[in-house]
Order: structure tokens, then sequence, then C-alpha cells
């Protein structure tokens, strides 16, 4: 394994755990605040990508693409927290799991129905079709900008969070929900920002990767785990949690998946190391998982209650 | 919560109905010809059996477990691996299926256990996906392709292969879990695991080393989803790693809150009314105009969410819950 | 010796000390007050005896046997029983079925599977036994939800006798109650005095000297006086201390 | 409280709803099962099957071989344990002689014995796993598509013909990537530089294909169906190696994938049984009336569904439309008297067809759309391996 090749996937693990970050920062305070598991984010992340690729047909232009994306996914969400999610914050996790695994159900047919069932096209301007050279070794233009654009977001939730007064009390409901109400803050009004915002973050999420992935629908579930392991590996409600997790599970997922057969490939005859390689490249991020709530249920970066 | 004192009168109308329903399906099904209603009918009660286990910590002992499906596959992979090497005594598939599950669930309560509320949610989840994607790793036993099963366990004079025998198996397991669960409920253990779900806090206090009771629990309800997994393999002849996908956990939740979360009929009541809908969906049939009744087939899992959604909002005790409900208290 | 003792116990949070290098001395059989102004670390001292909260330094020896690493349950089966300030019973059970909780409890192993719970004499006799004393046999069958407050604190106290326990620790059982319902309290424990070593922290000072044979005065996590009720009574220590704090009728 | 009270009611009505189509049971001549995916990833490979199936029986005003035909559609789901239960319901509850559709060879090998116990015929139109070719033969099933291997050997000849010399292979770890990536290297007689499987759930291919270019291949073999192909295929051109290093595909670019890969397919080869392209009348015919109907481009797995539709249309008329005789029907069936859409097409030993095999190239076509070019035809009359294991007379 090449020095350039390392490099190329730790760029890969990069980008993955970008496009995890931006999924995970609002569902993680939107478990934290309101304490309310959505299973239907992965379908945020759907709609994302198809509200891009309708656009795209339309307009040719990626990047109205994506705004719109955004701005689709953030209305979505707003409804959805309206008519469904505000409803259910004083119940038990099972009612949530329950009503937003049909929503799951719903999206997913919502977009069969408007879209059909074949896979979207989204095109890429021409300057992010072609690949960059860095330091002897090629990399895709358009991924550079995924990284660099789930960074620049990362850095402004950060500054949003730590540096404003809704950040401030974000974090204070995210540590102490009642609290906050008591104070005589609307911590409905907070609740329908958050998540609304969540919807929107996973909206340019699902726009950035459509280019890379195929646009179809179902395409928001296999995403929806990892962005679950990265939340509790990271710490329910701690987006500093959530953004070193995804880092940590992007990386780890891709090296992992091309490490772990070569590796095994010198250990023992390749057939079994074909066999068994895979596998064990896929479970690894549930199997760090599983360790790291072993040794900390409450995640790496658990936000402080009290 | 059934409370043991008084039964109101729908309470006992309710169970003896379905049981007698489902005691009666196979004759009708034969006398009307119609033999393939006694496999719907043997699929009901194979996930009735598989959310009744769950019910137990769930809906008694509310623990989340998002991966449950994963007891399912453990139940379904011993029947295939074993008929794959030619042993078809349903006792050896049994003894199988029991010991391993009891062993994962152990080790894998365990760690779960440490976590909670979301996290334990995860954290079972997460487990479930590890054996999902062994299964698909299990190149020798189809991979993600599946196993088909050539001999189906035989207990004795008792031949799975025969619908109608597997249907009365199956049956009689059934009603013996549920019999069991209903005593469970109201001895010991069961008063215990309601404190905890009720007080969880006040339990420690009195003096009850609580995670270890809820292990106990977390590793039976998994024996029962191995059960129903055991049957499962042999109604559908085949295991597949798809039988402990993250989706088939999430279901089964779906059931049990469905049918009324913490009834020991509950769980029944919503593998009915889910499988029996999703025959209904996907054979539909009004004849609503300009081809209304294909559009509905086609996208008939959309209106199994709305449903799903509906029920959520507005029955915060199930189906069964909500026809049995008391004035004033709820069921839980 | 003593029968609970606790030695040097110190608990932090964060930056402030709620249990500062405490050392006190509980006997068998006697009810000892443990009073001072609010913030003085009197819950947080009952959360240390009770282990529901880990201690930070110090020890805490229960019949002569370090307790201070035990867990709740452990320390609960041992004979430390506690109750809560803010009322804690199963509200969807029934008056009894709560007691009977702590008498299985104390009974041993919970793994019976089969056999109601109701239909269990060995459980549901003490029980009834224990409602008697507090005086709620009337309403055993009745679910707690339905229960009056006053009602419930005494569930509460019947809960924690029925653990057999060797010391109790009652959190303000009288807080939030009617003159008359705290007076029922206040009969009752003058029953339980004697049976039971009793730490009782209570804000209702008449019913302190009524009750206490010896009382302990916390402020800011020290204990700056033990004694009878007498000399805290004339302690000007005590007085000083109060000055500060709020509600005083001494 | 108004709930409490439609509560009750709309349990009843759910009850009182299924127990109605319990009931509904109308008399139908021949009924045809189409099992096949409707809906998640391959839902486009089902739909296109189903099109053109109902195409074909359209077209003969709802008969095949002079006969109503009645086709009952039921959806996979890609789960081999609903076709099974579906399987159940079809021969059970509404007892057709005939099933046919099938997309996943999973699901092909999880219903091929229960449907054969029951001698019902089956008749794949896209599946056509290697078991089932060989020791798992049987009379009343038959594979209208193709075996699994043959599309990945004629990739293989090409490969050879065209003088390539170090050749890297990619597919998804299952047993249907690794029959594929076999199938190729039957064929193909130069070095094999490098063999990648891919976990099956795995949507981002760039690190695999970062590994591949460092071996420096003259060309790559891949296989990705459904979803894992477009993405493939478009990272394979962001990651610009579209214009560097020839793509030898097949499973990857069809009529169902193209719509959703534009410009960034264009010159991509890919080893089939069929193109748009084909140059006989019946092909004409068919995609002329299929873009018609459905305006798009029909997919090979369209077309197979169509041949299927023609096999039945032929062995139907020829036991004039009498299935009870279950030996003369799978013998019409063997007999294969239709004119293909292929061109040539006849039954081996193992029901599995002998028949030319193409190499295409995505291109543009007259209406700027991408659709497939015909560019060799390495293999003629090839039958597949496994017919050799398979000891039906």
């Amino acid at each position: 394994m090449t020095w350039a090749l390392l490099a190329t996937q730790l760029l890969n693990g990069l980008q993955l755990g970008v496009l995890l970050f931006l999924l995970s920062a609002g569902l993680t305070l939107v478990l934290g605040i309101m304490n309310f598991v959505n299973l239907a984010h992965g379908s945020l992340y759907m709609m994302g990508a198809y509200f891009a690729a309708a656009l795209y047909g339309r307009t040719e232009s990626f990047l109205l693409a994506a705004i719109g994306a955004l701005a689709g996914t953030l209305a979505l969400g707003a409804t959805l927290e309206r008519l469904v999610i505000s409803k259910l914050y004083q119940r038990d996790h099972l009612d949530q799991v329950m009503a937003t695994s049909g929503l799951i159900l719903v999206l997913n047919e919502v977009v069969r129905i408007v879209w059909g069932v074949s896979p979207m096209f989204i095109g890429l301007p021409e300057a992010l079709r072609k690949t960059v050279t860095v330091m002897g070794f090629q990399y895709p233009a358009y991924r550079f900008l995924v990284i660099a654009v789930g960074l620049l977001m990362g850095a402004g939730l950060y500054l949003l969070i730590h540096r404003t007064v809704v950040g401030m009390l974000i974090r204070a409901g995210a540590s102490n929900a009642p609290m906050v109400s008591a104070l005589g803050v609307n911590i409905g009004r907070i609740n329908a920002l958050v998540f609304a915002a969540g919807a929107g973050l996973a909206g340019v999420a699902g726009a950035m990767a459509a280019p890379i992935f195929s646009v179809q629908p179902g395409m928001g579930e296999s995403v929806l785990i990892q962005v679950l392991v990265v939340i509790v590996t990271g710490g329910v409600g701690s987006v500093r949690g959530a953004f070193y997790a995804a880092l940590i599970v992007g990386v780890v997922d891709t090296i992992g998946r091309v490490l772990l057969p070569s590796l095994l490939g010198q250990l023992f005859e390749s057939s079994v190391a074909q066999a068994a390689g895979p596998a064990l490249g896929s479970i690894l991020i549930y199997l760090m998982m599983a360790v790291v709530l072993a040794v900390r249920p409450k995640g790496l970066f658990p936000v402080k209650h009290g | 919560m059934a409370d043991h004192d008084n039964y109101t009168r729908t309470r006992w109308l309710a169970p003896a109905f379905v049981v007698a329903a489902l005691a009666l399906l196979p004759v009708a099904a034969h006398w009307t010809g119609q033999t393939y209603y006694q496999v719907i009918g043997t699929r009901i009660m194979v996930f009735a059996l598989a959310a009744a286990g769950l019910n137990l910590i769930l809906g008694f002992g509310a623990l989340v477990s998002m991966g449950h499906a994963l007891y399912l596959g453990v139940g379904a992979y011993s029947v295939a691996i074993l008929s794959h090497y030619g042993v078809s005594s349903g006792w050896i598939h049994l003894a199988t299926a029991l010991a391993i599950s009891t062993a994962c669930a152990f080790v894998i309560g365990a760690v779960c256990l440490r976590a909670t509320g979301v996290a334990f949610i995860m954290i079972t989840l997460a487990f479930a996906q590890m054996f999902y994607f062994l299964a698909i790793g299990l190149r020798a036993f189809g991979g993600d392709e599946g196993l088909q099963i050539s001999l189906r366990s035989r207990f004795g004079p008792l031949d799975l292969s025969d619908a109608t025998t597997l249907y009365y198996v199956a049956f009689a397991v059934l009603m013996l879990t549920l019999v069991a669960m209903h005593r469970l409920v109201h001895a010991r253990f069961g008063l215990l695991l309601r404190g905890v779900k009720n007080n969880e806090r006040r339990m420690r206090a009195l003096g009850f080393p609580v995670r270890r009771y809820q292990l106990v629990a977390y590793v039976l309800s998994a024996l029962v989803c191995t059960m129903a997994g055991l049957l499962l393999a042999n109604l559908t002849r085949f295991a597949s790693p798809s039988y402990m996908a993250w989706n088939v956990s999430g279901e089964l939740i779906v059931l049990v809150i469905l049918g009324g979360l913490g009834t020991v009929i509950g769980p029944v009541v919503g593998a009915g009314v889910w499988i029996v809908l999703e025959e209904t969906l996907t054979s539909f049939g009004l004849g609503l105009p300009n081809d209304g009744d294909a559009w509905m087939r086609e996208h008939w899992l959309g209106f199994l969410g709305l449903l799903i959604v509906w029920v959520a909002l507005s029955m915060r005790s199930g189906l069964y819950g909500s026809l049995v409900r008391r004035r004033g208290g709820t069921e839980r | 010796m003593s029968l609970l003792s606790v030695r040097q116990l110190v608990k932090r949070f964060g930056g402030v000390l709620a249990t500062d290098h405490l050392d006190l001395e509980f006997q068998a059989g006697e009810l000892h007050a443990v009073i001072g102004p609010n913030g003085a670390g009197k819950t947080t001292l009952i959360n240390l005896l009770s282990g529901e909260l880990p201690s930070t330094q110090g020890s805490i020896v229960f019949q002569g046997r370090d307790i201070t690493q035990l867990p709740v349950d452990a320390r609960a089966l041992r004979g430390v029983a506690r109750s809560y300030q803010v009322t804690s019973v199963f509200t969807e059970f029934t008056a009894a079925e709560n007691v009977i909780l702590a008498v299985q409890a104390r009974s041993g192993h919970s793994f019976s599977f089969w056999r109601p719970v109701l239909a269990d004499r060995s459980l549901r006799e003490p029980a009834l036994e224990m409602l008697a004393t507090v005086g709620l046999l009337r309403l055993a069958d009745e679910r707690v939800c339905n229960l009056a407050y006053g009602e419930c604190r005494q569930l509460e106290i019947a809960m924690t006798l029925a653990m057999q326990p060797k010391v109790l620790l009652l959190d303000e059982p009288m807080a939030g109650m009617s003159q008359r319902e705290s007076q029922s309290i206040v009969d009752l424990l003058l029953r339980l005095k004697g049976e039971y070593a009793i730490v009782l922290v209570e804000h209702d000072m008449d019913a302190v000297f009524a009750l206490a044979d010896r009382i302990s005065v916390l402020v800011y996590g020290r204990c700056i006086a033990t004694g009878s009720a007498e000399n805290i009574r004339s302690s000007s220590e005590v007085k000083a201390a109060y000055l500060g704090g709020e509600e005083t009728t001494l | 409280m108004k709930l409490e009270r439609i509560r009750p009611t709309v349990a009843a009505a759910l009850l009182s709803l299924c127990l109605g189509s319990a009931l509904a049971q109308a008399p139908a001549p021949i009924r045809i099962g189409f099992l096949a995916t409707f809906s998640g990833a391959l839902a486009p490979l089902g739909r296109d099957q189903y099109d053109a199936f109902m195409l074909a029986v359209e077209q003969r005003g709802g008969r095949l071989g002079g006969v109503q035909v009645q086709v009952l559609k039921e959806d996979d789901q890609f789960k081999p344990e609903v076709g099974t239960q579906l399987v159940q319901k079809l021969i059970e509850r509404d007892n057709v002689p005939i099933i046919t559709g099938i997309t996943g060879s999973n699901v092909l090998m999880a219903i091929a014995k229960p449907i054969a116990e029951k001698q019902v015929f089956l008749i794949s139109t896209n599946a056509g796993p290697s078991p089932l070719a060989g020791a798992q033969c049987s009379p009343y099933q038959f594979v209208a598509s193709w075996q699994a291997d043959v599309i990945a050997e004629v990739v293989g000849k090409y490969a050879a013909d065209k003088g390539y010399k170090r050749v890297a292979l990619m597919a998804p770890n299952y047993q249907g990537g690794k029959d594929i990536l076999a199938g190729f290297k039957r064929l193909f007689k130069g070095e094999i530089v490098g063999e990648i499987y891919t976990p099956l759930q795995q949507l981002d291919f760039s690190a695999e294909l970062a590994q591949v270019t460092a071996s420096k291949p003259d060309a790559l073999f891949a296989f990705y169906p459904g979803a894992g192909g477009v993405g493939f295929v478009r990272q394979y051109q962001q990651a610009g190696l579209l214009k560097t290093l020839p793509l030898l595909t097949t499973g990857i670019i069809d009529g169902t994938t193209l719509p959703a890969l534009r410009e960034s397919a264009l010159g991509i080869v890919a080893g089939h049984v069929w193109g748009p392209d084909l140059d006989n009348t019946a092909n004409r015919q068919f995609v002329q009336a299929f873009e018609a109907r459905y305006d798009r481009i029909p997919s090979n797995f369209a077309a197979q569904a169509y041949d299927g539709a023609l096999l039945l249309d032929s062995a139907i008329s020829t036991v004039k439309g009498n299935l009870s005789d279950k030996i003369a029907f799978a013998a019409a069936l063997k007999s294969a008297d239709f004119k293909s859409i292929r061109g040539k097409f006849q039954f081996g030993r193992n029901n599995f067809p002998v028949q030319d095999l193409f190499i295409f190239e995505a291109v543009k076509d007259a209406k700027g759309r991408m659709t497939m070019k015909s560019i060799a035809a390495p293999l003629k009359n090839h039958a597949d391996m496994y017919a050799a294991q398979c000891l039906m007379k």
C-alpha cells in the first residue's frame, strides 16, 4: 500500500466524515434537547438529494440545486416538526421510533410517486468534474469541495453555538431542557428551529452526496445507521462530539474497508481473507461503537447534565 | 398493565376471540380450500411470538431494544445450518438455537445494559448490525443470498414440513408463551420489572440489584424471539441475513406498540393487524376508478407508513390497548 | 461503638464543597435529627449515606463494616433504608403492591416467574401489616395515583419500614404536609423511636425538638454542633449560623 | 374523546377489510404469476420486465397463444423470504400454472424448489444463477434471459481479442459477484492484476479505484448491478479515469441506469445478450412499440421479459391453451419456437438459452439520448458451462 494510496484513503475518510457530520449535527441536538429519536433523519437526506436533482434538471446549475435543497429541506423539516414531531416530544422513545419509522416509509413512497423508481441524474460544473493533483497523487476536485464545505459548516456551527445567544440557549437546552423553559424561554420555538436547521443540514448533505452516489428511494436508510453510530459514539447532544466521532467513523470505515482485507490477506491464505475481510470491514464501526459505549456509556464527549 | 383484580368484560372477550379465531383458522382454510390463509396465520403467530418476546422487555421492562431481529436470525440460522449438514431433528435444532442465543444474549445484554436511554437503543442496534453483516459474510452458508432449508425440523412424530402441523405447533408455542407471560407479569419477577419501568431509582433504594434482573429479562425475551426464528425458518424454508436487518427490529417494535404496549395479548393483535394489512394492501381490490387499485398496490408501503404515524400519534396504548382501555388509568 | 458512623466525609460538586470533612456518629435506637439552613448539605448527606451519591473522600462505616464503596441496593439490603424528600412511590401500582415490592426486596431473590405475587401470603401479609402500622390498610388495593399527598408520604414510610432496616434515613418526611398530616407522622415516629436508628432531616423545628434524642447542625457542609435538644437550643454558635439562614423557629 | 369512540371502529374496519380481500376471487382463464422486484434499489428492473411483458400481452389483445391471460403482479422486494411467501400465495390461493418475472438470483434460488415441487412452470426473465443451470436443473424451470456467467465470459473474450494484457476486476462481495468475475476470467487469457470485492452495501468506491489504478492495468472490468453501478460510474468519472483507463462492464450500463448517468457513461463498454440496435425486424418493432407506449428506450430487462412473453405465447398456442398436460407444455416451451428479438434463441439441455452474445458501447443516439450501440459479437451460439452438470435429458 503506497503512501499516495493511504493519503487518498484518508481524504476519502475525511470526506465521508464531513458528510456524516452534516447529518449528525442536527440529529444529535434533536436527540439531546428534545430527547427525540428521529429515525426519519436519513429520509431528509434523501429528500435533499432529490430536491437537488430535480432542480438541476430544471436549472442545469449545481449551485442553485444545492441552495434549493437547503431551502426545500428547511421547509420540509419545519412542516414535519409542526405536523408530527412536535406532538411526540412528550412521549416515550417508543412512540417516536414508531412514528418516525412510519415517516421513512411515507417519504420513500412520496419520492417514488413524484420522481419514479429510477435513479436521478445530477451533473457537476465542468471545473468540478476533473481531478486535482496534490503532492503527486490525483484526487477528485469535487470531493475537495465537499470536504471544504463540510468543514466550513462545522466552523459556522461552532460559532453559532458558542458565540451567539441562540447557541447559548441551545447548549443550555441540550444539558437541561426543563431549566431553559423555566427561564421563560419559549423552548418550543427553539425545538422547531433546531429541528428545521437539522433537516436543512441533512438536505445539504444529501445535495453534496447526490453527484457521488445514486439518487434513489431509500438512499437515506443505510446512512441513517452510520449517523446514529456517530451520534452515540460522540455523545448524544454534543455537536463537538458529533464532529470528532464523524471524522473517526469516516476514516475508520474507509481505511478499515481497504486495509483489513489486505491485512488479513497477509495473515491467512487469500480465500479466507477475501471472505472475512469485507465482512469485518463493514462491522468495524459497530465494533468500535460497542467498545466505546461499553467503556464510556455516555459517549466520547458526554454533555454534562445538571 | 393488566390489573389482577378488576378485569373489564372486554379484557376477557378480546383475548378469547383472538384465541378462538386462531384455533379455528386452519379448519376454515381447508373447508374453503384456501390453504394459503393458513400460511398467513402461521406467519402472524410467528411474528406475534417474536413481538411477545420483545414485549417482555419493551412493554414491561421499558428496555427499548432496537436489535431483537438478531435473535430471530439466530433461530433461523440454527435450523438452516444444521439441516444444511443433514440434521433434521427438531430437538437438536431447538437446543442449539436456545443455547447459542442464551450465550449471545448474556454477553450482548451485559454490555448493552451498561448504557441507558437512547444509547441503549443504539448499542442494541449496533450488535444486530454486526450479526447482520456477519451473516452476509458467511459465504459457506449462502452469504447475502441466504440459505435454503432442505430438511425442516422434525420433533418425533411432529414434522414441521406439514403446513398444518407447523401451524398448530406455532399455535401451541404461542399460547404457552402467552400464558407464561401472563403469569410472569403478575409474579415476583414481573412485579419487579414493572417496578423498574415505573421508578428505577426507588427500586434500587429498596435493595434490588436492578441490572441483574433486567439482564435475565433480556435473555428471556431473546429466547422467545429465537423460538420465533426457528418457526420462521420452517415456515419460509429459508434463512436470510435480511431477517436480521435493522428495519425488522423496528418492525417488531411497531408490532408491539401497534397491538398495545405492555399488554399480554397486544403483540398478537399487533402482528395480526400488521400482516393482514400487508396482505390487504398488496392485493388491494375495491374497484377504485382509473386503476386506483393498482396504484394502491404499487404504493402500499406509503399507506402502511401513514397508518403507523397515525397510530403513534393518536393511540397511546395501541389498538388492543385502546379497545380495553379503562376510563381513567392507562393500559401501561 | 455506634451503628453508623461517618469519617472525614467529603463531597465535591465541581468547585463546591457540599460536604466538608464531616464526622458523625449515629447510635442504634436513637433518633438523630440533622438540621441546618437550605444548602447546608442535608439531603446530600442522606444521598451519601444511602449510596446514591459516591463520596469524594472519607468513609462510611455501618455495623463496623466499611460500606463506602457499596452500591445503593447492597446498602439497602444491609439495612440502610431511606425515604425521599420528593415522594417516590410506584404511582401505577396499588398501595399493597408498593409495600409488597419492599418486602420482596428483603425476602431475597425475585426469580419467581409463575406464582402470582398477590397470592403469596409470605409477601402480602407483612405488607398489609406495614400498611396497618402507618394506618393505610383501608387503602391497600387503591392505586397510588389516587392517594392524597399525605397518604403517599405515609406509604413511603411503610415501604421503608417493610425493608426491615436498621437505620431509617428520612429526608423531610413532613415536607409540604398540613398540620394534621404532619402530626400523624410525628406520632408514627414517636412509636418507631427506639426500634430503629432514625436519621431525620427536617425543617419543622417543633417536630425536630419534639422527637430528636440528638441533633446535629450542618452549615455549608460542616457540622458546627451536635448535642441534645437543650444544648442545641441554647448554643450561641447555632443561633449565629441561623441568623444568616432563613426559616428559624428557635 | 371523539378518538376514544372511533378507535374500536377503525380496528374493526381493518379486520373486515382483509376478510373482504379474502373473499375477492375472480374466475380467470390462464393465470400467470408475475413475481419481480418492484420496490427498493432494483425496482427499475422489475418495472421494465413487467412493462415489456404487458406490452406483449396488450399487443395480443390480452391473450397469449390465443388464450385470455390474467397477469398477477407481485413484489418480492428483493427479499428471498418474501419471494417464497408470495409463491405460496400464487400457487395455493390463485393456483397459477405459470410463474414468470424474477429479478434477483437470490429470490430465484429461494423459490425454485418450492415451485418445481408443485409442478408449476417457472420462466425467469432475468435471474439465471449457476446452480439452477447445473445440478438443480428441472423440466419445470426455464430461464429466458441468460446464465449469469455468460455476460461476463463475453467481456472476457472481448478483452482477450482486444489484446489487453493486464486487467483489474471489481465486484460486490456476494455469490453473484464471484460468479461474474469467474466468468470473465474463464475466457480472458491475460494477467489479472487485482481482484477487489467491495462490501455489499458499500456505495463509495473511490478508495478501491485508487487501489486499482495503483496497479496500472490496461483495463478495468467491473460488475455493479442497480444502485452501486450509478455511483460507481460517477466516481469513475470524477476520479478522471474515464479517459485514461478503459472500463469494461456488465450489469452496470443499461436502459435503467443510462438516464441517471448521461455523459458520464460515454464510451463505457458492456457485454450483453441484447441491445436496442440489434438488427432484426422483431427487435425493431419491439423497440418502436415500447418507446411509443412508455416513452423511454427499453432496457435488456424489458427485452428479456418480452422474449419470455413471446416464448409463452408460442408454447401456449402449441398446446392450444391446455396446460393440464404438463409434459406436452414443457416440450412446447423447450422447443422455443418463436421469433426472439435477440435473433437466434434456443434452449440447452438445462433449459437455459444457447444464444449469441454482444459487446455494446454507451453512445448518444439521434435524439441525444444515451443508448447502447453494438460494436462486436465475440461469442456465437454460446451455451453456459454448467449445462454439462444437468442430468436432465
